[in-house]
């Protein structure tokens, strides 16, 4: 599926690239989580990552339905999920990022994410875009729960074990470089930010940094120093993990597409 | 004993056992390793259905398939509570599970090749279960019993599941049917296998029977299962892969095949297909998850001392 | 693709069988060996797997393109590698297995299958249908050097050090229950066996036994009982493994259906 | 000093220095430095095609790439080969390049996304090394020499497929065509990069000259690839991405853009898209096969003992 963008507006056309954005967040980061299923180091554990990548499915599905709407090419949610090709996927490098068997790993990306998804859906809570500010109305209380449970996990992790200490504070250093990405502008950000759409990138970042500060000082941990930050997965440069995530989730609508599920 | 003749006149009242109650050495073992090879079955479980998360095809098929192995966590954990009641840790029955020790659901130990077979599971695998547990709702103790009302509902939802993703492919293109098939092929004689052995090679069930740990034979369950779900392969449209399968009219039942009791127990002793690869995966999650378990220890420790530091800081003002 | 196989007559679709049995215990062992591209143990050994990877990769084209012209369905060999479901594929379980970034695993399980490939190559030189005696004239030198290359390492590691004797005693252990299906007979094998095309399986146990004593011997370790052997994948009953093998393999040719490449 | 001085002469008259000739410390260090460089980068190299190994879409393409990529490990090996001559082991140089001190072609710290990447990498990525290379051939170093006279044909070949792979997508599907324009559109900077900073910021440059280990200029190369390539993208029906680049029918080059330097020296500094995870891969390799070379050490030496036992007892016969 290539997007057939021709018939949008360029405000459509902007919405539709915000949306899809904010869908292939949740697409990518529910499916790193789903790989845990099974393998996560204690049950309750299994089922408190199952949660959140529920819900960001669930997030991602109306995103999508929406988006596909925006569209206008009759695209619904698993059109754009699984016959869209890698360099058409928006999410941000950070949730493309691989868990290594490493809880230390899942659990740094999902609070450097969580502690902004938190306060992008509680802005979009003040969308002009009724059908944004509903699913953030749903969305926020999920996002609440899921940045509780990712900074008690690095709370424990931070000042449990000397060793838990150094896994969790390596990854943190490993991935800090993804964070940058979350609060870039660019021409489809500003547009959403002068509509009142969405809030301006750079407008999250004060409060994700004060949760960010908090959570470490209490985990005990460093917060790295702001280096060269990555940057490209929202204008669809990603790393080389993508292709492989998608090769894994599209293969059954590839491998039959005309089949229906 | 006395204590003994009341407990038993308790269950033939039909009363429950509850964990404070007396009760016989063999009768607290005896759930003790039914409860437990239960929960650990949930939790194998995860598995082969785990296999088809990141490769679900479509979005409201990978959200059900998500829901519902997270449903078999939480059946593991009642499970397991329920067994915590009978005097035994959760860690050393998981120990028991990872050292090959305790049995889990043999049916487990195949493969999950295609997306058939999450379809295949849901309608064969967890309708046998349902068959096997229905009863258990009725079991004489307590925890247990309440734990199986529980379970029985959120399995059955399950199933119906499963069984509309066969509906789904019996109905789709070519393709899709024959992978159907090909699932039901492969599962059919493992769900029947999950009643254990014929009842005349099934010592243990007389004293279950008695206590009402066990309340239905192992050849009925299996041949209401099978009477089930005759008509349901029918209404797919697929064929069960059972040459000798026909309905009796004098007995009111269908008549099936042998079971093939040499695969049984080879599985049982651990040659099924999968038996190494579940083991592995299970005791590879258990060892990179060390760290993290002894982390959460440590840091609920650390916060316990602080408060207790804090405590006595009060009380000395 | 779905095998359309109705025209075949009984000694054809015996013929097609037994080719995609061959070849694709090629392709997926050349896959899994590929998968250690610039991650084996020491720059020589990458040369050397590609080197086994290569000659197995050209064996399977040899097969595969005659496997289309028996089948008379138009397939290439790309149709056949790429379009094919996975319980249409014909490899033993032994060469699904993963390498689970093992040395000692790899090893072993290109020693168990070039000692029995060796004997099958060898036999196939006398095959009564020219073009399988053809195209094991070619692959017998490569396979002679694939069992010297595998035998020195079983040697090596075998009698190495502590750690890697260990290692490749488990490995060895774990995999030993996969020789048992390449001596399998079925109607399949007795046909090709009875028509002089290929060797019966059980003819060639003898000498496959007698390499691995002599090799396991000079390693100084020692030979697995026979316990259960686990088989199928000849029949197209595979392990969880190979639907990931073939979503990676597979996906371009899937997702652009209309593409040449 | 009179040593010095024969060597420069032999250098001026295009004599060929040997590794048992005397050469000046400089010489040697700019020489392994240089060399184990090209070496890294052929092992790095490996890594980004290799990444589509288990993916190329037609077994033809997947023969190619697995050739290639064994002509690359090659490479490396006679590289670190010809450094040895210089006194310098190879165990070193891989260690500087794990430790990170060592550097290797920074274009490999970019991702290889799409197949069409594989394309490009032959036809821009080898198309600027060999450009790089061809004059290296005249290298003052015999060794160094005589390994780009054997590297250089073999990466024209690698060229002319990578070329071929850029055609047939060019040709093939707008999906293709597409893949193959983004492919273009990521690595034409990156590939001009590859020659290295502006004449007028690279220092090193004019002593290199004078010793023949570098012969022709940063920008000069650069400029003569430029020219080739422009008009292969044309026949490709490709657009560069330099709004820049025209044809100078007075200078009789094509002019272009800018390069963004600032890119350069980020990634240079370890900041590109892959620098960690390039260097992640190498260290892991290295990890998981540690225990590998020390048994096929300690399997040698064992072989060395007995045939030295076995010696002596013949001896002792």
């Amino acid at each position: 599926m290539t997007a057939d963008t021709e018939k949008m507006t360029p405000e459509q056309q902007a919405l539709f690239d915000y949306l899809l954005r904010l869908g292939d967040n949740a697409v990518v980061l529910s499916h790193r989580l789903g790989e845990w299923c099974g393998h996560a180091p204690v049950l309750e554990e299994d089922i408190a990552l199952i949660n959140v990548a529920l819900d960001l499915l669930g997030q991602a599905r109306s995103i999508m339905t929406y988006a596909g709407e925006v569209e206008g090419a009759g695209h619904d949610e698993d059109a754009l999920v699984y016959r869209r090709d890698g360099f058409d996927y928006r999410n941000v490098l950070l949730v493309e990022q691989p868990n290594e068997e490493n809880f230390a790993v899942a659990i740094v990306r999902q609070f450097l994410f969580d502690a902004w998804h938190y306060e992008l859906q509680t802005a979009l809570l003040q969308s002009s875009d009724a059908r944004l500010a509903a699913i953030a109305a749903k969305s926020v209380k999920e996002v609440t729960y899921h940045l509780r449970h990712s900074s008690e996990w690095m709370v424990r992790l931070g000042d449990g074990t000397s060793e838990s200490h150094g896994r969790v504070q390596e990854a943190l250093d490993d991935l800090w470089r993804f964070s940058g990405e979350l609060f870039e502008a660019d021409a489809v950000e500003e547009r959403m930010a002068a509509a009142g759409i969405g809030p301006h990138p750079q407008s999250l970042y004060a409060a994700w940094s004060e949760t960010v500060d908090r959570v470490l000082a209490e985990a005990t941990l460093s917060r790295p120093e702001d280096g060269w930050m990555q940057s490209g997965g929202r204008n669809g440069r990603h790393g080389e993990h993508l292709g492989f995530i998608l090769a894994e989730m599209q293969f059954l609508q590839r491998a039959y597409p005309d089949a229906r599920w | 004993s006395e204590l003994e003749r009341r407990f038993q006149a308790k269950i033939d009242a039909d009363e429950k056992i509850e964990p404070k109650d007396w009760m016989p050495e063999g009768y607290r073992k005896t759930l003790v390793r039914q409860i437990s090879q239960h929960a650990h079955s949930e939790v194998v479980g995860m598995l082969p259905e785990g296999n088809w998360i990141t490769r679900a095809p479509s979005l409201r098929r990978k959200a059900a398939l998500l829901a519902k192995i997270q449903d078999e966590a939480g059946h593991g954990l009642y499970l397991y509570s329920a067994c915590e009641t009978l005097n035994v840790s959760r860690q050393e029955l998981v120990d028991q599970l990872l050292e090959g020790k305790a049995k889990y659901s043999s049916i487990f130990n195949y493969p999950s090749t295609t997306w058939a077979d999450i379809g295949a599971i849901g309608w064969l695998v967890d309708g046998a279960a349902i068959m096997n547990q229905v009863p258990l709702q009725r079991c004489s103790y307590g925890p247990y019993s309440r734990a199986m009302i529980r379970i029985c509902k959120e399995e059955s939802f399950h199933q119906r599941q499963g069984y509309e993703i066969m509906l789904t492919l019996a109905r789709g293109t070519a393709a899709q049917k024959r992978m159907a098939q090909d699932a039901l092929n492969r599962w059919w004689w493992p769900s029947l296998m999950m009643f254990g052995p014929n009842d005349k090679d099934s010592p243990h069930s007389a004293q279950s029977m008695r206590w009402k740990i066990k309340r239905v034979s192992n050849d009925e369950l299996r041949q209401k299962f099978v009477d089930v779900t005759v008509p349901q392969a029918d209404f797919l449209g697929l064929t069960m892969p059972d040459p000798a399968l026909r309905w009796n009219a004098g007995s009111g039942h269908y008549d099936f095949g042998e079971i093939d009791w040499e695969e049984f127990k080879q599985v049982l002793q651990g040659n099924g297909p999968c038996n190494r690869e579940r083991m592995r995966d299970r005791n590879r999650a258990h060892e990179r998850g060390r760290w993290v378990r002894e982390a959460a220890l440590a840091h609920a420790e650390k916060r316990r001392a602080r408060a207790a530091a804090q405590t006595t800081a009060v009380a000395a003002e």
